[in-house]
């Protein structure tokens, strides 16, 4: 009985990994990108970044309620992301889904009107934070059961595929969720059947107050596609061109080759898990302060500044109309009714609706 | 109109509407190369091609919640569980993922999938595969829940399963497969939230689905032997329930039974019976009489498995015991 | 006597067990460095160590499932379920497996687990995070449910749960952590199938369990203004069931409200109503009203969401219903 | 954005595998073993074959009801992975487990009576085929929900662990049931928290009708550890030496290391999959016929008679014991009453057994 070499890993695409180390500069100049796009990334950062301010802000002032998660910390991996999508691609979140919905411009306004439960909210008040949905956008829903969405996301690119249509889809999820079985299920079934899923797994170190190494035998968590045969790719999620760079050229590949990939985003938020949650019994004050170091924002303001991209005056001009922006958000949804308690039993059923 | 099998009518349901609409496909394990572990799906690959009828992997979530998704973007996925009691491992996504589909998004998704469960007991399956499970899928709220008891109702349920806009549990039964019927040829739908009257009778009304509509006949036969007219209704669907013809019957009768095969506690027979004492409790000359099966998790051995579900003459001793006999 | 939260009681009980009986462990969740998602388990990791207080995973079907196996061998787990909603991905280790461990091998494994999970609606945690549930683990046999009220019940409860020999579903709720009440000191335990007259009265008997005891109360103390005695029954256990109490209490007062926080339909209140009618039948003056959830997934917004709910008023109204009033 | 090399697979543990060729003969010499050990492997399988071939008599005459599923093609992957267990060592399997029972030494008279539904069945007739049992002999039960057994087996592992003592738990299943998700959570937690599990993939090429190749993204299954940092071993499970040998030391390993440890044995079933099922439509009489010819019990018999092991009259003996035991096995069922019906509620809780 002799044990064979590595012989079979080797030839594995699943051994397919970005390097990365922090703080990063390595995701291509900024001559290959259009200024344009350069202001837009960090634009659509800024805005992710304040307006989950303003929802913590809505929140302690009781506009808004039950759950609530956010991205802050995040926003290179969700604006990288989401910007790599095309139009008519689809979209499937977590909970922690407010960045992803108004970078895939769901008009921002029903954004925080679902947030304060009103009529004019893009789930018309029923779901609230974690359930944000435009169809219209392909921006498929936010779901509060972890892994509960994968399964989802899978039957969409299975349709895109019955249809013979050349959409993807793109699956999204916490580093947690890699530890349960719907996402086990769904990812076999994914490979088996060549469905055009992007997995992206957003590896923010915890799940609620566990940390990746306490709660997966595996840590590198790219390498949870090998057991489908899935390649597995990671990226520095703190940086948004690194992101965008590689999900744009996977989205494409999975366009092309209607097999699934699998990406793990690497980054960290600085808040709790939820509003609930003051997030620091499970993690060191130094360990947020280095991440906050690699800050996605402001880091690429520097680089932007750096680049001559823009000028501070123009930083503080995307300052102003972001933060507008987001006021004309919060205007929308105080002006906006509660819903109508007598259609409380509406779209129960789909011919209530 | 032909006399056919519960089976053959669930087939030609299956072969119309994919004949009819090809968004309509079939998914569950062993449904295609296998030909259903029931037999219920023979053929349809041949006919429909690997297309539009899949073979899964053993992973009840995953391919449920696919087709959740799939019916999200408006196909119509027929999924097979095997048997009812695969469905424990895709709860989350039937009751929890597509049941709510519509409702917490504000009504712009929709879930128009149809989940088809063969469950019950009487083949020695034992304790993890002998679950009917009725009343966990009535209790849930964007589901709709039907259980026919014949091969009519078995073709003109499903028909209209597949053209509804929602999830559907579809509840077979697999002491049901073989049993036989009239089916009216053509176009034949039955719609949801209609209870049958199996048998006109008038002194007592026996409600029951699935099975034990067989045993209420039975028992009615035997009983009429004995001058006891007994209205047998069935309730077709469980969620809507059809309260209307339930209360319109005891109205006239009196005097209620319900059998259900499953545990005789928290059931939904005990819906059943709530609603009628609600609606019709003036009505009422007797308690009204719940047969169910012994509260046991379902023993192997062929006595105590048939000890379990009631039986004829257990329904038989029920009515007439609401006749003070 | 102390008066102390429903939160302290179901951790001075855990604390208890566990420095009584090295075989009693923690898991689930957030239960160990993070202190516990709703702070239940707060201290115990330091108490305790890692070895007893063990965060586990996002895998609710694998901890329980180990939960249940580690029972097999005497263990005694108390195995946290973050709510009761992600019991749904782990409802078939619940009820098919756990259940089933000691009918199915003929007695000779048994299954000491608790299983504790908060549920309910009224913090807009909208559809897929309000459930209850009571009524599907009820309807198992082979599992016991309670679903404790107050804090001396909440401790005592837990005390007993965790002594029994079988998987034990312990349904807390998330609105009554912070209630307070007085809990006797000492060993104090509760045992199961015992139902508590929370407050004697002769006019109607109300019958409520876990959150609802409260709104029962609130509503007997109003109508208490309007001289209507009502009699308030905490169910307690719901499997078993403790029907004699019940029935005794409608015997004497002939008219019954019964009040459950999910869905009204095909849930708890439906059996409850039913077995009364079968054993008080020419006692009841009146039908019995349940008062239940408006059916559908709970939505987000307050205003919807406080209607769903059902309020001391609308028991009171019900209440009324039966005094004809 | 540089790809890394296979350095992280080739440091991986899990690309262990052993080779294997069909039909082997390398599974180390008859000289390493006692003869007495290598007779009693191969009563042990003939004894599988024999018991397995009444049961399928004894289900046509209507003895035996409900689903009933043969080990027949599987023996040496039985008897090679139970004979490697020790007494102490707790085993879990699926509902295919008459064989595991027998060679686990089960009263193989209470495993029979269990298929009859006899009140001296070894779970009292409330069993039947896939529940045996027996805790005495650490025979933790067999289940019929797939996969199901998985978690319940870690269970027992935690509290092997939990309580310091030194067995260890066999866990075993089908090639099919590591699509599921309970698989996926299982072994994730079994390597978080190193519990001295030994799974036992009995890979027989089909879950039902479905072949492995049609059911899981990744065919070599043995590689399914990798995802969990599980080290994984395939064997040849037509060869009960190569099975007893393998097993063997990682059973040692398992209990030394108290870290799981994942084995495929690659097997076939001739029959179908149930009693229900001839087994026909999914396959080729010609693959059936290949894998007939690996026979593991006949190949073992030449192997013996071939070094000399034993005879063949030995053999022929050794036949007649066997179907003779068959026989005490069902006489004992026979005589067995039925349970009796006013004991039906008995054994729903613990306190009524
Ligand atoms: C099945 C299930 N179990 C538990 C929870 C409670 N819960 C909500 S979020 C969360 C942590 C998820 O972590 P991760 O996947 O890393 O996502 P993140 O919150 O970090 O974005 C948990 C345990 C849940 N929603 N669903
Ligand atoms: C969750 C679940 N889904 C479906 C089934 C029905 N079923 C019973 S055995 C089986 C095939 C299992 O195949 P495998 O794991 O390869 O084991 P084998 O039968 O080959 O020994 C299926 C689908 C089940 N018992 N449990
Ligand atoms: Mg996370
Ligand atoms: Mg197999």
């Amino acid at each position: 009985m002799s044990r064979s070499s590595a012989r079979d890993a080797r030839d594995n695409p699943t051994d397919q990994v970005t390097d990365m180390e922090f703080p990063v500069r390595d995701s291509g100049d900024l001559d290959n990108y259009e200024n344009d796009q350069l202001i837009d990334f960090y634009t659509s950062m800024l805005y992710v970044r304040r307006f989950e301010e303003r929802v913590a802000e809505m929140y302690l002032r009781a506009k808004i309620g039950g759950y609530c998660h956010l991205n802050i910390g995040e926003e290179a991996t969700v604006v990288g992301t989401l910007k790599a999508l095309r139009k008519e691609d689809y979209f499937f979140g977590s909970y922690r889904v407010h960045g992803s919905a108004i970078v895939r411009e769901l008009p921002h306004g029903t954004v925080m009107a679902e947030l304060f439960g009103k009529r004019d909210g893009c789930a018309k008040g029923r779901g609230g934070s974690m359930h944000l949905v435009d169809p219209e956008r392909r921006f498929m829903g936010g779901y509060g059961i972890v892994g509960g969405s994968i399964p989802l996301s899978t039957g969409v690119s299975f349709a895109i595929k019955y249809r013979g249509t050349n959409e993807i889809v793109m699956s999204t999820f916490g580093d947690g969720a890699t530890n349960i079985g719907a996402f086990h299920e769904a990812l076999n079934i994914a490979s088996l059947w060549k469905l055009p899923n992007l997995f992206i797994c957003t590896n923010n170190q915890y799940g609620m107050g566990t940390s990746v190494a306490r709660a997966s035998a595996v840590t590198e968590l790219w390498k949870k596609g090998v057991a489908y045969d899935i390649p597995g790719y990671k990226v520095n999620g703190m940086d948004v061109l690194a992101v965008y760079q590689l999900t744009k050229k996977l989205v494409e590949e999975v366009r092309r080759t209607s097999e699934p990939i699998f990406v793990e985003c690497v980054t960290y938020r600085y808040r709790g898990h939820s509003m609930a949650d003051a997030g620091k019994n499970y993690r060191t004050a130094d360990e947020i302060d280095e991440w906050r170091e690699r800050d996605p924002v402001e880091s690429f303001r520097l680089r932007l500044l750096e680049g001559e991209i823009f000028t501070q005056k123009d930083a503080d001009d995307i300052e102003e109309a972001v933060l507008a922006k987001v006021q004309t958000a919060v205007d929308f949804a105080e002006r906006s009714p509660f819903p109508d308690v007598a259609e409380l039993e509406k779209f129960v059923y789909a011919e209530d609706a | 109109m032909a006399e056919i099998t519960y089976r053959e009518a669930l087939r030609d349901a299956l072969i119309e509407e994919m004949d009819q609409d090809p968004d309509v496909f079939v998914m569950g394990e062993e449904v295609g190369v296998f030909q259903g572990a029931y037999k219920v799906t023979e053929g349809l690959l041949d006919r429909f091609g690997e297309k539009r009828v899949i073979d899964t992997p053993i992973a009840e979530e995953g391919f449920v919640g696919l087709g959740a998704g799939a019916a999200m973007t408006g196909l119509r996925p027929v999924v097979e569980l095997m048997t009812v009691n695969f469905g424990m491992v895709a709860m989350d996504q039937i009751a929890n993922h597509a049941a709510k589909i519509s409702y917490m998004f504000g009504g712009r998704l929709k879930c128009p999938m149809v989940i088809r469960a063969p469950g019950g007991g009487g083949q020695q399956l034992t304790a993890q595969h002998s679950h009917c499970l009725d009343v966990w899928f009535a209790y849930i709220p964007g589901l709709k829940v039907v259980a026919p008891s014949v091969p009519s109702d078995a073709k003109g349920l499903l028909k209209t399963s597949i053209r509804d806009d929602n999830p559907v549990m579809f509840l077979e039964h697999l002491a049901l497969y073989n049993t036989k019927g009239v089916v009216p040829e053509g176009e034949h739908t039955v719609p949801f939230g209609e209870a049958d009257i199996k048998r006109v009778g008038s002194d007592v009304t026996l409600i029951a689905h699935s099975r034990m509509v067989l045993y209420a006949l039975q028992a009615a036969a035997q009983l009429s032997e004995e001058d006891i007219s007994v209205e047998v209704i069935d309730l077709r669907s469980i969620r809507p329930l059809d309260a209307e013809t339930l209360v319109h019957s005891v109205q006239k009768t009196h005097r209620c039974v319900i059998a259900e095969e499953e545990h005789r506690s928290f059931g939904v027979n005990a819906e059943v019976a709530a609603t009628i004492y609600e609606e019709a409790f003036d009505y009422l000359d007797a308690p009204i009489e719940r047969v169910g099966g012994v509260e046991v998790p379902m023993p192997y051995s062929k006595p105590l498995e048939q000890a379990v579900i009631p039986s004829p003459e257990k329904i038989v001793t029920a009515v007439k015991k609401t006749l003070y006999l």
